[in-house]
């Protein structure tokens, strides 16, 4: 009972997305040409998505190794050495597209999606982290698109019992018609109980666990490489919708067949499910596979073998299991109330065999398409030099921070988070709203600290100096903590790659990002790739965010960015007033123009290990790095935190008063003492510049060249803005 | 006068609350339950008398918020 | 004191509410399967946090149905011990063990942070370690715990003395504005008629650790293992 | 045969959801709408044949599982 076969005419092969070289390729490599079956398998595993064949040639240059480093990008996920024979396992995962087309589905199967990738190499997710960008507040799609988003992350991790713990929001207009939403997950595992999707053992069984296969998300995969036109509307049907009751079974039925040995490889269906994972499964360990995809749990009648190898219906793992192991893992599946079916088996052909009621339906070589995908260079322009700022005017002090503070990018996120289950687990020890979340792993007080970040706007003025500073941005909000930094996974968001310009940023960003990894030795273990971030030719902000995780052994040496009263403010780092691409310039100038601030990698690293010291030898009793907004917004997050006010003196020389309290020079940090000389002549002896710059104490900051304001009246400002802006959205 | 909507997901589209409804009226002993859907109910009182007319603006709060349309459907019913 | 933490397939609190029960009793409870009707005998039932069936047609309508939960309300028909938090309170009150019904929160959103709650009932084995009117900082994590009861079954309640906790203001004083879901008078837990089983919206298993941010939780535990051994 | 279930909250309980919509709507324009309320809608495809013996198991369902009568009424309509 074969599907009869359409003819592939040029139309159709346009419709999957191939190129008419990729299909001469296509061919080539069969030595035929593809039925539909075929091309469509073709399809996706060319697809950006699934080949990375823009990005691939610079990925390369990123440092990727480190003495704790297990396994870097390649695998499901990075995992990392973490001490006491743990392993941290992470990853970070884009689901762009399809959140923009259906908001809670799209955020919630991404969010179901990096989960996989994570418990797949047999790590218990301990965490999930967000960074989300939507358009500007005005435009009349964001307020649903958030709603949403934020509703679908919650709806799916509050489910699956993973506390959200962190992430990032910016809204800008480059986002309007397409949002980013990243999603990022920190898994555990024993570092003897680590699985990889190296398929072995020929005439080993193939076997499907999860969810039933239904259409869903059919050519979800291609289309997550096309950018929007007007017709994306018909592209619609294709939505994946999740079910987190499911996900939470499949993590524990999982995690339970892998205490035992019966797992030779498994790998989770994501994007282009069933073929992706046999594909890279097979491909890893040089082996064929025969799949009988008759025998693929179906959720509805006569679906075809082209809709089962391109469905991407969630909640499903792909496993080869040992010898024998079949009824000890159906057990467990069974009991778990999961399907649970063996498709196929391992062959030493190197090819991959699809049968469909004893018929051959569809016949490849597993290489060339998992390995020998179209790489392409593409041509690059690299983005030209901002021209110098102008004069910026100053703005009275304590309104410049009033502004700012009830601005969208750096207002409270609480009306978020609060939406989100950030303590179940119960080892959430710092929760949202500091630098970097804090989770503990080991009774003993052994923890991991998590920090998500990027500033697109710093990357669209200049993308090496924004790679730079992305990889810096998170390597200090771990060490604010008094985390060491270890590792970072990165999704990297842009626009069309085969514009010149677009492809410069992308090129640029990792040329910085690769520079800073290698200053800090904070080397990529994992990532993801997202291109044709545009609408009708209009690119979002280069966007590569990165997620880093920091180890903090002992819990009783951490800091927070809460100040008590009685204590000394003093600023490490160097202090230049540096204005251009700051959100001052932004929020109160209406200009987003400048050079961003320059990042020196050197000094970033003096001074963090310094902040890092200090906060073990106990010195520092909280600790706030500085971004947006400056000294004068770190300083009012860290007096809201605490509830206690605090004073900012005037210092002598120095930059302007807007650009010492508003510039956003790289490399700092604010930090509360009791015993500032002593921190201060460590400083000293470090190389570090640092500076008593206040106290602590009352209830009112008070900022220099300007008035006091209470905290009672700041805290207003930058708590009333997402509510008031959400209030009235009804899902 | 009232209308009253029904909306269901689309054919296809996997109901999450219907499997889940189903096995557990399995485990009830309630057997020859071959499928089950799960739907959402929106009784509305209006203003409005002229039949035509209320459909019209049912149908317009159904496109504009009532029914998402990338995985729902509906249907609607008058009645005096 | 032995304890049993019911399992059921979505639960994601048991593990969080077998290492508080640990830590106050010394004895790590049993962990019993939702399919498993015969457990062994018990001090103490615990219905645990989490979207059990994914929460699917109502919070905890499935899981009341499910072979451990027919055990156990047998049992607390016989005065076991019976505590149900979050998820566990709203299959409380699906079984019928407890009165009223947890309905979607007023703000219609998932809600989790800290909130006061005032102890308003100290005489039972569950608020042992308290004192009446006391304030505990506790965290809720929930999108369905807005309390509803009919007028004579909230006066029953009020004369029975079954009214366990009312979430309040850091001073006490029982507010609207701090009601996080519009619950019926502030409910935030109640008992049954004879105490022997209470039923909350709240994870004291959340803060019962100084690691954590917070102990309140803590003296729930160890007041509970404390009546009981 | 076919059985469609209308889940609805008892009178006097306080609908969030349906007033929620209200406003939502009178936001967006649509006036003219005094009162929302909002449901449930599970559909049953049953094997039984007999309408009254389909009627009496659908009752049952409702009163063991679909139905919490707390706070919900419900009315079957079967369809062939
Ligand atoms: N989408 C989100 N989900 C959860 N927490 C968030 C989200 N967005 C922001 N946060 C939290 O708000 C705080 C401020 O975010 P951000 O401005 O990115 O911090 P920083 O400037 O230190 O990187 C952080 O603790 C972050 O984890
Ligand atoms: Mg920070």
């Amino acid at each position: 009972m074969q599907p009869q076969q359409p003819e592939i005419t040029d139309a159709i092969v346009a419709e999957h997305g191939l190129t008419p070289e990729e299909f001469g390729l296509a061919v080539q490599i069969l030595g035929r040409r593809p039925n539909l079956l075929e091309l469509g398998i073709f399809s996706v595993m060319w697809s950006e998505h699934c080949s990375y064949k823009s990005s691939k040639k610079w990925l390369k240059t990123l440092p990727t190794k480190a003495p704790w480093v297990i396994q870097g990008p390649g695998e499901n996920a990075g995992v990392i050495d973490i001490g006491g024979g743990l392993a941290a396992i992470f990853k970070i995962e884009s689901h762009n597209h399809p959140s923009f087309i259906e908001p809670y589905q799209g955020a919630a199967t991404g969010v179901g999606g990096i989960l996989r990738d994570v418990f797949t190499m047999g790590a218990r997710p301990i965490a999930n982290l967000n960074a989300l960008r939507f358009g500007d507040p005005t435009h009349p799609k964001t307020r649903h698109l958030l709603a949403g988003v934020v509703a679908g992350i919650g709806g799916y991790g509050n489910c699956v019992g993973v506390p959200t713990v962190a992430g990032e929001v910016n809204f800008h207009p480059a986002y309007n018609g397409n949002i980013l939403v990243n999603a990022m997950t920190v898994g555990i595992a024993r570092t003897d109980r680590i699985f990889y999707a190296k398929a072995a053992g020929v005439g080993n069984p193939v076997v499907y666990v999860g969810s039933k296969t239904g259409r869903d998300g059919i050519h979800g995969a291609t289309m997550a490489s096309a950018s929007f036109d007007e017709q994306t509307e018909e592209k619609r049907p294709t939505v994946q919708v999740g079910d987190p009751f499911v996900e939470k079974l499949l993590i524990e039925a999982c995690l339970e067949l892998m205490a035992t040995d019966a797992i030779e490889a498994i790998q989770d269906m994501g994007a282009a499910g069933l073929t992706s994972s046999s594909f890279e499964m097979a491909s890893k360990g040089g082996l064929g596979v025969e799949l009988w995809l008759d025998k693929v749990p179906c959720r509805e009648v006569g679906m075809t073998p082209y809709e089962m190898m391109l469905s991407e219906s969630q909640e499903r793992m792909l496993m080869i299991l040992r010898p024998g192991r079949e009824d000890l893992a159906r057990r467990i599946f069974e009991k778990w109330d999961l399907d649970f079916a063996v498709i196929g088996k391992l062959t030493d052909t190197g090819r991959m065999v699809l049968r469909f009621h004893g018929e051959t339906v569809g016949e490849l070589p597993i290489d060339p398409l998992a390995q020998a995908s179209p790489e392409y260079d593409r041509p690059w322009v690299p983005t030209p030099k901002s021209k110098a700022l102008g004069k910026v005017p100053a703005v009275e002090p304590v309104e410049a921070l009033r502004r700012l503070l009830a601005s969208p990018d750096l207002c409270s996120r609480r009306w978020i988070w609060e939406q989100y289950d950030h303590m179940v687990m119960a080892d959430t020890v710092e929760r949202p709203g500091g630098d970097a979340a804090v989770v503990r792993v080991t009774p003993e007080g052994r923890a991991l600290a998590m920090s998500v970040d990027c500033t697109p706007r710093y990357c669209k003025a200049d993308p090496v100096e924004g790679g730079r500073q992305v990889v810096a941005e998170v390597w200090r909000n771990l060490n604010a903590v008094g985390a060491k930094p270890l590792a970072i996974t990165d999704n990297l968001n842009f626009g069309n790659p085969q514009r010149p310009e677009i492809m410069g940023q992308l090129v640029g960003a990792i040329q910085g990002m690769g520079e800073a990894c290698r200053a800090l030795d904070f080397p990529v273990v994992s990532g993801n790739v997202s291109l044709y971030n545009e609408t009708s030719g209009q690119a979002i902000l280069p966007t590569p965010v990165v997620g880093g995780v920091g180890l903090i052994d002992d819990l009783t040496r951490r800091a927070a960015i809460a100040v008590g009263p009685g204590e000394t403010l003093v600023l490490l780092g160097e202090t230049r007033g540096h204005l251009g691409q700051s959100l001052y310039l932004r929020e109160l100038c209406g200009r987003e123009d400048g050079a961003p601030p320059p990042v020196d990698l050197a000094a970033e690293r003096r001074n963090g290990e310094f902040v890092r010291s200090a906060i073990r030898d106990g010195r520092v009793s909280a600790c706030h790095d500085l971004s947006d907004g400056g000294l004068a917004v770190a300083a009012a997050e860290m007096a809201l935190a605490g509830g206690t006010g605090l004073v900012l003196e005037p210092v002598q020389g120095g930059p302007p008063v807007h650009g010492w309290l508003f510039g956003e020079d790289q490399g700092r940090y604010l930090v509360a003492t009791g015993e500032p000389e002593a921190l201060l002549e460590a400083a000293r002896m470090a190389g570090v510049p640092a500076q008593r710059i206040g106290a602590t104490g009352g209830d009112a900051l008070t900022l220099p060249g300007g008035g006091a304001i209470s905290l009672a009246e700041l805290s207003t400002a930058r708590e009333s803005w997402l509510p008031g802006f959400m209030a009235g959205e009804v899902l | 006068m009232k209308a009253r909507v029904q909306v269901t997901l689309k054919r296809g589209v996997l109901d999450t609350q219907g499997v889940a409804i189903r096995n557990a009226l399995k485990n009830l002993g309630f057997d020859g339950v071959d499928e089950v859907r799960a739907g959402k109910l929106i009784e509305l009182d209006l203003e409005e008398k002229d039949p035509a007319a209320a459909r019209r603006s049912v149908e317009a709060m159904c496109k504009k918020l009532l029914v998402n349309d990338v995985i729902e459907t509906y249907s609607i019913d008058l009645a005096g | 004191m032995q304890s049993a933490v019911i399992v059921f397939p979505g639960s994601n609190c048991d593990r969080d509410v077998a290492r508080a029960l640990e830590q106050a009793s010394g004895k790590a409870p049993l962990m019993v399967w939702h399919k498993d009707a015969d457990f062994p005998k018990v001090d103490l039932i615990v219905l645990p946090g989490g979207f059990s069936y994914g929460d699917y047609l109502r919070c905890g309508a499935m899981a009341a149905h499910s072979p451990a939960m027919r055990e156990t309300v047998r049992r607390a028909e016989a005065g076991v011990p019976v505590l149900g938090i979050c998820n566990g309170f709203q299959i409380l009150t699906e079984t019928g063990l407890l009165p009223g019904a947890l309905m979607r929160n007023k703000s219609l959103k998932f809600v989790c942070r800290d909130v006061w709650l005032r102890v308003e009932n100290s005489q039972s084995l569950f608020t042992a370690g308290y004192e009446e009117g006391q304030r505990i900082r506790i965290p809720i994590a929930h999108h369905d715990g807005c309390y509803v009861i009919d007028e004579v079954g909230r006066k029953r309640l009020e004369d029975s003395d079954s009214i366990a906790f009312r979430y309040c203001e850091a001073d006490g004083s029982v507010t609207p504005e701090s009601n996080p879901n519009g619950s019926l008078s502030n409910i935030a837990g109640v008992f049954n008629a004879t105490k022997s089983v209470l039923g909350l919206m709240p994870h004291p298993e959340r803060l019962s650790d100084p690691a954590l941010g917070g102990t309140d939780g803590r003296a729930f535990f160890d007041g509970l293992v404390g009546a009981l051994q």
